[in-house]
């Protein structure tokens, strides 16, 4: 493979030159579905069926990073019910809008959602909005298991027990991308922050790696959230002449960015987070990003996975979180199935259970024959090897490392292993 | 109603076609609450009317009404033989009818001058020649030219709604209490010239509580009382009247 | 598509505290707009001054419950007092943008990051309610469906209103009421007959920011948690729309108008997805649902305007005269 | 190929699992290869990344950095060693300066810089620990910065140059508000309404100029047809909704929350059909140019220009035209107007088509100047124009330009002046509330007389 | 209300509505001494952009009597009016009421001193009823204040007292059967009316009224003289701006002449009304407009002067014709206006 030699090409080194360390291995998550043949029928049937609610935005300002989490939770149904359901009955799923904090609708989808009786609901998004529920799901002895909330907040949060997550803290990714970034000779960072949960708690461990490493955060703008124009932010940054700009933003990247290559600074510069990383072919002219790197935590989505998403919803241009989501519904359906009850409170017992300690699985057919066959699980999922601590927080993960192509599209570089 | 019809009718050629007649009019603001409960009224070529009554008779409501901005329920309004009823009022102006209203009868924001020039919307060439003429009325108003009319005095304002209406040289002309506010030389000359505009050809239909002025000028008058026309007749007719002084008109005038 | 459960959770919004708290909040604004004429569009500022007053003081200085109430109470009337000071001089239009920034200003400085110690920043702060529910007097259990901090949250909040509501009645039918309502119609004239207006203004403002602080208070303590953009321009919008459902300058305007603003929210969000769930529509996915049922609550505030401007309890009359 | 392989064995991956490990490596195994499979061939083709040389090592734990001077030129040949325990790795830097050692385990390291190595004239900078001791945690790679010469060196901002680059920013920021406010105003000034949707004729703008460019037309008539689209989007607007309310004698008050209603409505069928996300613009990238001791970019210079030409040319028609005589005399008294034979009707018509087409303008402008499209991006700076609009004093046309200048410029100045970036928008608010203090009519609003 | 009067002469009852002792403490000039000022102004002045609105050097309103400010249109009376109670502030001097200096004070504190004014251009609280408009003129209501509104105890027995007085005024004013229509309901005159009758409901020491029969059908004027009359009585005292010169004669026991912002003139009405520099002021400044057209006067005014009816040349006629006459009378000798 091309990227792989580690062939010593000089690098013309520019004033603030950035050249990165070769790609190290791409590890993925375990092997294909190894679910060769039937799954065997049930032992319990469950007399009310599994039934989860989501909690995702479709409106607002994080209405962009619905759609791929929405599809990958219809697809964990899908599969789940493919492969006969959760205890003899297929899973059902009712959807609604979280909103944004700014709207308050989450509050009222979560009455709605709790009204009909779900066991689990998956979101929100973001951590604001979980924020503003957390207390009415957890309360009402449902399960809340978001995809994407990376605020540390949720770990000692008081939710008996009943708030979970697949996307891994900010941590590792922050510990990742500033050592990233410090490995490719950058000594000073700037940093362009949204100022919410997301961004601020990530600005955090970026910078407190960089700075471990020896490097030196010249400038740290920080944006709210419907903030609608950058230019300030992004002169004092261009002004303090960092070697590296990391953009720890959402799909405001958009128009920070091109204000930054207008601005001269290169796009080797430049690095992404995982709230930013997309594809970029439609919206920017070619070879504006090239060399531009990025960090996404999990491993890179598959394609198989990919077209079974797309299969979903076609409309999908991202597939943010959609990974984290998927696995939310499988670990659900298997905790209820090795619980043998679909109430929230007896999953919840049984989360951390099938995420550890086991018999590797990565899908529910094969980890659900697995358990009739009365074996001990590890669900190793799409966004990482998933192992809950006792708060809910997944331990482990890959971060992986893009970089952009002459397409302003992201291809996986590397990835990293982290441990919490 | 009265024993004066007679009389007006006398004194008004009947050779003279109605320029203005109000039949029967009934309007009022709110839904089922009547101000003018058949009120009918009739200008003839040339003529000079004049409107007088108590306080809330509903002078202005006519005016309004007669004008497409008050909601009419019944009856008409028929000017030169056309039947404008509920016509709005930018097309009325078309047809050459003018008004000047009671309250809020300038453009606070705009140059005196400005205020001139929406009088002659319709027709912006002979400015010049219609603001001289104003400002001979008004004398104060061409110095002023460029003062806001929302800063004038009360009397300026009346002057800058009355100067308005005339920019228009229109066909007919419906005042509302132009006299209003006006010191008592200009209110004389105010009706000397309201007078005038009349003998060169103008039909007016002018709402007065001063009514003595009123009456001594107009050709005949109109005494409205709740919505109707209580009275008719010259103006000398109803000044003489002892029900019309004593319920309308008063004798503080006369006492010395 | 089940009408039974739509129409229960509909109902259920009737009551919930989120409905109280918008109540509370636009009777606040009934106060000021209705009743005053301050066309106060940063109730959302108020919400979130109290808010934010009670949840600091209980978690930076762990006050008890009662006192975080009252030091909330008196940073909305310190807030009121600070935005009268410049604005009451200002004509309506120009105290309704001079509010909204006022109101932003305060969504930025909790949101800011230079003050995460304090504020949290957009994180906001959490977990402050403990002193509430610990004065639950009802035990563990399910009441009419409730959990007991439901219920509890509940009989408090709507109690609050009632309370609220009251006192606003008692007081607008005083003669310090007509002084504001003669304020909202010509201050000037009001001025004439000797009544210090700023002064008059300035009670209402402290009065009804003080039930927008109130509102706050309630509006968090089921969520145990404060989100500064929870605090934005849109819950103003959404407050003045309750108002106006219910009928300017009436006292149970507001509170009707708050139940019906919601539950108008919950049929919408239920029957746009229960015709998904149930298959009746196809062309819409859940994602433009979303987006639907805003265009569709957009959609029904300005039928309600055009239809019936004065709200369920506004006087026509009144309104003839605008 | 065999690279990798070789140093992607399992030897990396935490040994936490042994029992597992060898279904483990089976399966990383597999999904690296089909991964690189399908990717390889576009990093082939497109990235021949400049790497450095590593020293080559069989560890998957690293430790590595690069050694520039501080005028960031690369330092080669110094000799860096990492010792723990028994372990002892040692690198020399790259010609590009970089240097990386593998280690066994993750755990504290002893890294030293052999200064003896140091080309000549180059010192550690002051400060900088050598040898110094750093730790693995939660992450296999570990970098080390050594700084040389005056160390990191943070740059210095010009102030003048920076204010000047700001102003001329907030200038055109200003501006394009200003295209913005002044339809609101006219609006306003006309009918009195407080027109909250009217972020979303902004929006409007930009989103035509997209949709019209994503179905292939060319961008010029993209353009016009986005303008007239705004137009027409004024028309109906007032056709089919303000006329009617009017007619009805609606109060202001219901036609304001009607427009907040209509607010939500239009923004929301916006993105219905073009999604939440941000797009952009043809050309919307440009590189900025030097003019003088500013630079700027070129879409912000022709910004600047065209929003200046038609304020101007919008100034022209207020003030000298009967048109725009009328425009104010309608929004002083309509029925007096009415009764001077103005047609308030056909005027309020002409003020919403003018101001859809400037409320479009500014949008288009305004995607230029963010650049993006989205949405909600009108309703986001609505705040911004009313704050504007209210500065320069209700319903004056110049007063929005002023205020929206001003505006404009306190957003962008705020940074400036050590204000958070985060708080930029209460800078302009804030300057709004003190300049209304003390004018309570805004800049140039006029006080009426009492009595 | 009229405490302070009563106290600093408690053992002399007056009538004073008969009172005919001098109102000024000497010679009858423009800006003289008064036996007994309630206001006294000093070089009051105010200028809107190079014109001076209001330049008064010396005026003094004198207690317990009904002045009527006259002069021309833009005289400035208005904006003196706005200058005394507050509601504009002046470029320089200063004026008392009953002995308390009132610059600087504001409009709400110049009326809780007894000091009440109203509109020219009427200001009634629109969505109010009449009847809540004339509670709203009641002084001295504890429930006003928030601290006793809630208990209805403590001011429900004032409210009665000022619903029994102000059914009394409307009553008077013609506004009876209005009584619970909204304000903004009212004809131009009604409004006046009320507007009228809101500021008596405060019980003033001095009502301070501008063109308050302006639009007021002459009947109900006539009668309401009366009443306005009759407010002497009570210890009241009245200024008011008119240019209803019948009314004028007929009530003011003392007028004040201002043009252009100065005190031109002052005395009672049967002098001042035939001081030539009063109609000079007042009447005679424009008659030069008239030229153009003088034909057309002519025209009319001879008919009106023969007509026996008109009030034209008649000795009632007082000051309204004459600048007619005037022009009538050849050569118009130059009565310059503004020639300074
Ligand atoms: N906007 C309105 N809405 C409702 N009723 C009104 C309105 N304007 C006037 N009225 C009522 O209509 C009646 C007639 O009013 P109008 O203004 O026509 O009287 P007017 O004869 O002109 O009196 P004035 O001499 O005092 O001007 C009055 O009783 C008044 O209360
Ligand atoms: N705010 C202002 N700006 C400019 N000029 C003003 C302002 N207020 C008053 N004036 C001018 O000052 C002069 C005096 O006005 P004022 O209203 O006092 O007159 P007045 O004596 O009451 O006249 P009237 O009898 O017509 O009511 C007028 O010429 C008026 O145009
Ligand atoms: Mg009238
Ligand atoms: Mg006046």
């Amino acid at each position: 493979g091309g990227t792989s030699t580690p062939s010593s090409t000089e690098t013309t080194t520019s004033a603030t030159g950035i050249s990165c360390p070769a790609p190290g291995a791409v590890p993925g998550s375990t092997a294909q579905a190894g679910a060769g043949g039937a799954v065997p029928p049930a032992t319990t049937i469950t007399e009310t069926p599994l039934k989860l609610g989501s909690l995702l935005p479709t409106t607002g300002s994080l209405a962009f990073l619905g759609p791929p989490e929405i599809a990958g939770v219809n697809l964990g149904i899908k599969e789940v019910n493919d492969a006969g359901g959760v205890l003899g009955k297929p899973v059902e799923v009712i959807h609604r809008d979280s909103g944004d904090t700014k709207t308050d609708i989450a509050t009222q989808s979560t009455s709605a959602l709790l009204g009909s009786g779900v066991s689990a609901i998956i979101g929100a998004a973001s951590s604001g909005v979980s924020k503003t529920v957390i207390n009415q799901i957890t309360g009402a002895g449902v399960i809340q298991f978001s995809p994407a909330n990376t605020s540390p907040d949720f770990t000692a949060w008081d939710d008996k027990g009943l708030y979970w997550r697949t996307a891994p803290s900010d941590v590792l990714q922050g510990k990742v991308l500033g050592n990233y970034m410090a490995a490719c000779g950058a000594q000073t960072l700037g940093m362009i922050v949204l100022n919410d949960a997301y961004g601020t708690g990530l600005q955090k461990n970026v910078k407190a790696a960089f700075e471990a490493a020896g490097g030196k955060v010249v400038a740290e703008q920080l944006y709210n959230t419907g903030d609608s124009q950058f230019s300030s932010q992004v002169d004092a940054v261009v002004a303090a002449k960092p070697d590296a700009i990391v953009l720890i933003t959402f799909d405001e990247a958009k128009s920070i960015y091109p204000l930054l290559t207008g601005k001269g600074v290169k796009p080797t510069q430049m690095f992404m987070v995982d709230g930013n990383l997309y594809d970029y072919s439609k919206d920017l002219s070619a070879g504006t990003m090239k060399g531009t790197q990025g960090t996404q935590p999990g491993t890179f989505a598959k394609e198989d996975f990919k077209k079974a998403l797309l299969a979903i919803d076609p409309a999908l241009k991202t597939y943010n979180y959609a990974g984290e989501s998927y696995d939310a519904v499988n670990l659900i359906a298997l905790a209820a199935e090795e619980a043998k009850s679909t109430k929230g409170v007896d999953i919840a017992a049984h989360l951390k259970d099938v995420s550890e300690g086991g018999e590797k699985c990565n899908n529910f057919a094969s980890c659900v024959t697995l358990l009739r066959n009365g074996k001990d699980i590890d669900y190793d999922g799409q966004s990482g090897p998933i192992t809950f601590s006792d708060a809910g927080d997944p331990t482990e993960a890959y971060i992986g490392i893009y970089e952009y192509d002459n397409d302003n599209k992201p291809q996986p570089v590397k990835a990293e292993f982290g441990k919490l | 109603m009265s024993a004066t019809s007679a009389a007006a009718a006398a004194t008004a050629s009947p050779a003279e076609e109605s320029v203005v007649k109000v039949t029967n009019l009934v309007a009022g603001y709110l839904p089922g609450v009547n101000i003018l409960n058949g009120c009918s009224i009739e200008a003839r070529k040339g003529e000079l009317i004049g409107i007088i009554g108590p306080n809330g008779a509903g002078k202005s409501t006519l005016l309004k009404a007669m004008f497409g901005l008050v909601k009419v329920h019944s009856g008409s309004v028929v000017v030169r033989g056309q039947d404008i009823t509920g016509l709005k009022a930018n097309k009325l102006v078309t047809k050459g009818v003018g008004f000047v209203p009671q309250n809020n009868n300038v453009f606070a924001a705009l140059t005196i001058e400005e205020n001139m020039q929406m009088g002659m919307f319709q027709r912006p060439k002979d400015f010049a020649e219609r603001f001289d003429f104003v400002t001979s009325l008004f004398p104060e108003l061409g110095k002023r030219r460029a003062q806001r009319a929302g800063s004038l005095s009360g009397g300026e304002r009346q002057m800058v709604a009355m100067g308005r209406a005339l920019m228009m040289e229109p066909d007919v002309l419906l005042l509302d209490e132009p006299s209003a506010g006006l010191s008592p030389v200009k209110q004389d000359e105010t009706f000397l010239r309201v007078h005038e505009i009349n003998r060169a050809g103008v039909s007016v239909i002018m709402v007065e509580q001063n009514a003595r002025r009123c009456l001594q000028i107009c050709d005949r008058a109109y005494v409205l009382d709740q919505g109707k026309d209580a009275y008719t007749g010259t103006g000398r007719e109803l000044m003489k009247d002892p029900k019309v002084i004593q319920l309308y008109l008063g004798t503080l005038a006369d006492e010395v | 598509m089940d009408f039974g459960f739509i129409l229960s959770s509909a109902a259920g919004e009737l009551f919930s505290p989120t409905t109280a708290a918008y109540a509370l909040a636009a009777l606040g604004l009934a106060v000021h707009f209705g009743y005053s004429g301050l066309l106060n569009f940063g109730q959302a500022g108020f919400m979130a001054v109290g808010a934010y007053g009670f949840a600091i003081s209980t978690l930076t200085f762990g006050v008890p419950f009662f006192v975080g109430l009252v030091i909330a109470v008196i940073c909305s009337a310190i807030f009121a007092m600070l935005l009268g000071i410049p604005t009451l001089r200002l004509r309506a239009d120009y105290l309704a943008i001079v509010t909204i920034a006022a109101a932003e200003i305060v969504r930025y400085i909790v949101t800011t990051n230079q003050l995460t110690a304090v504020t949290g920043s957009a994180n906001g702060l959490a977990a402050f309610e403990g002193g509430f529910y610990a004065m639950n007097p009802f035990p563990a259990g399910s009441y009419m469906g409730m959990n007991n901090r439901d219920f509890f949250i509940r009989i408090v909040g709507w109690g609050l209103v009632i309370i609220c509501c009251t006192l606003v009645w008692l007081l607008m039918r005083s003669p310090w009421g007509r002084v504001l309502k003669g304020i909202r119609e010509d201050e000037n004239a009001v001025r004439s007959l000797g009544k210090n207006v700023y002064a008059y203004k300035m009670q209402a403002l402290i009065i009804g920011g003080v039930l927008g602080a109130l509102a706050g208070v309630i509006f968090t303590l089921p969520r145990g948690a404060v989100q500064p953009a929870n605090y934005g321009t849109e819950l103003t919008f959404f407050l003045y729309t309750c108002l106006l459902l219910g009928g300017l300058g009436t006292v149970l305007g507001p509170v009707v108008g708050a139940m019906i603003f919601w539950v108008v929210l919950s049929l919408s969000q239920g029957i746009l997805y229960g015709l998904i769930e149930s298959g009746a529509v196809t062309w819409l996915n859940t994602v433009q649902a979303g987006q639907l049922r805003y265009i569709l609550v957009g959609v029904a505030l300005m039928l309600l305007m055009i239809f019936r401007p004065q709200g369920v309890f506004g006087n026509k009359k009144e309104l003839a005269f605008a | 190929m065999e690279d990798l392989n070789l140093r992607s064995t399992p030897k990396g991956l935490p040994h936490r699992r042994p029992g597992r490990l060898l279904k483990v490596i089976g399966a990383v195994f597999a999904t690296v290869v089909a991964i690189l499979l399908v990717v390889a061939p576009a990093s082939q083709a497109t990235s021949p990344s400049p790497t450095p040389s590593p020293s080559i090592t069989t560890f998957q734990n690293n430790i590595s950095g690069f050694l520039r001077d501080d005028a960031r030129a690369p330092i080669a040949d110094v000799t860096i060693t990492a010792r723990s325990g028994g372990f002892e790795g040692t690198a020399k830097s790259a010609a590009n300066g970089s240097w990386s050692i593998g280690v066994p385990v993750q755990g504290t390291y002893e890294i030293e810089l052999d200064e003896q190595t140091l080309p000549a004239g180059i010192k550690l900078a002051d400060g900088q620990e050598n040898p110094r001791s750093v730790t693995f945690s939660q992450t296999s790679n570990l970098s080390v910065i050594f700084a040389f010469g005056k160390g990191i060196v943070v740059q210095q901002q010009d102030f003048g140059q920076n204010l000047l680059n700001r102003l001329v920013a907030g200038l055109s920021f200003g501006l394009l508000l200003a295209l913005a406010s002044v339809g609101l105003s006219l609006i306003f000034g006309t009918t009195g309404l407080t027109n909250f949707a009217h972020g979303e004729m902004v929006t409007l703008g930009a989103v035509l100029v997209f949709a019209f460019n994503a179905i292939g037309l060319p961008f010029w008539l993209a353009l016009i047809l986005s303008l007239l689209g705004g137009g027409l989007f004024g028309y109906v607007q007032d056709a089919g909704l303000w006329k009617p309310l009017r007619r009805r004698g609606t109060g202001l008050v219901p036609m304001m929350i009607v427009s907040i209603g209509l607010a939500l409505a239009v923004r929301y069928v916006i993105q219905f059909y073009f999604g939440g996300a941000t797009q952009q613009l043809p050309f919307a990238q440009s590189a900025e140019i030097q003019l003088g001791p500013v630079s700027i970019s070129p879409n912000n210079l022709w910004s600047l220009v065209i929003s200046a030409i038609v304020i101007a040319l919008i100034g022209i028609v207020l003030l000298k035209t009967r048109l725009g005589k009328a425009t104010r005399a309608v929004a002083d008294n309509p029925a007096l107007a009415a009764a001077s034979g103005i047609d308030v009707d056909s005027v309020i018509r002409i003020v919403w088509v003018t101001g859809g087409m400037l409320a479009s303008l500014g949008g288009i402008l305004w995607a230029y100047y963010r650049p993006g499209v989205t949405f909600d991006m009108g309703s986001q700076i609505l705040l911004l124009i009313f704050a504007g609009v209210t500065l320069g004093g209700l319903g004056t046309v110049f007063g929005a330009l002023i205020g929206s200048i001003i505006v404009g410029i306190f957003v962008e100045l705020t940074t400036v002046f050590g204000l958070a970036a985060d708080l930029k928008y209460v800078g302009a608010l804030f300057i709004m509330i003190v300049v209304l203090l003390f004018r309570p009519q805004g800049i140039l609003g006029r006080r009426e007389r009492v009595g | 209300m009229s405490t302070h009067s009563e106290e600093s002469r408690p053992s002399e009852e007056i009538d004073y509505m008969t009172d005919t002792r001098p109102i000024a403490a000497g010679d009858t000039a423009p800006g003289c001494k008064k036996r007994d000022p309630i206001v006294v102004a000093e070089n009051v002045t105010r200028s809107f952009g190079g014109i001076n609105a209001v330049d008064v050097e010396y005026l003094e309103i004198p207690r317990h009597k009904i002045t009527a400010l006259i002069g021309p249109n833009g005289a400035g009376k208005t904006t003196l009016f706005n200058l005394l109670t507050g509601f504009d502030t002046p470029n320089s001097g200063k004026w008392q009421f009953e002995g308390n200096s009132l610059a600087g004070v504001s409009p709400y504190k110049v009326a809780r001193m007894g000091m009440v004014r109203t509109f020219q251009l009427t200001k009634v609280m629109g969505k109010l009823t009449v009847m809540e408009n004339m509670r709203l003129g009641g002084s001295e209501q504890p429930g006003e204040r928030l601290s006793k509104a809630l208990f209805k105890g403590i001011w429900g027995g004032r409210e009665k007292e000022i619903t029994a007085q102000a059914n009394v005024l409307l009553e008077k004013f013609k506004l009876d059967a209005k009584k619970d229509d909204y304000a903004a309901s009212l004809s131009g005159g009604q409004r006046k009316l009320l507007e009228m009758a809101r500021s008596l409901m405060v019980r003033p020491k001095l009502v301070m009224l501008d063109e308050p029969m302006a639009g007021v059908n002459p009947a109900l004027t006539q009668s309401l003289l009366d009443h306005i009359k009759n407010l002497k009585a009570e210890g009241m005292t009245v200024l008011f701006v008119e240019h209803d010169m019948n009314m004028v004669r007929h009530i003011a026991d003392w007028v004040v002449v201002m043009a252009e912002g100065r005190i031109v003139a002052e005395g009672p009405p049967g002098e001042v009304m035939k001081n030539p520099a009063v109609i000079d002021a007042y009447l005679g400044a424009h008659h030069d407009v008239d030229l153009g057209d003088a034909e057309g006067i002519k025209e009319l005014a001879a008919e009106l002067v023969a007509d026996e009816e008109s009030i034209v040349g008649t000795e009632n006629a007082g000051i309204i014709a004459i600048d007619v006459v005037a022009a009538d009378s050849d050569e118009p000798e130059p009565r310059k206006k503004d020639s300074e």
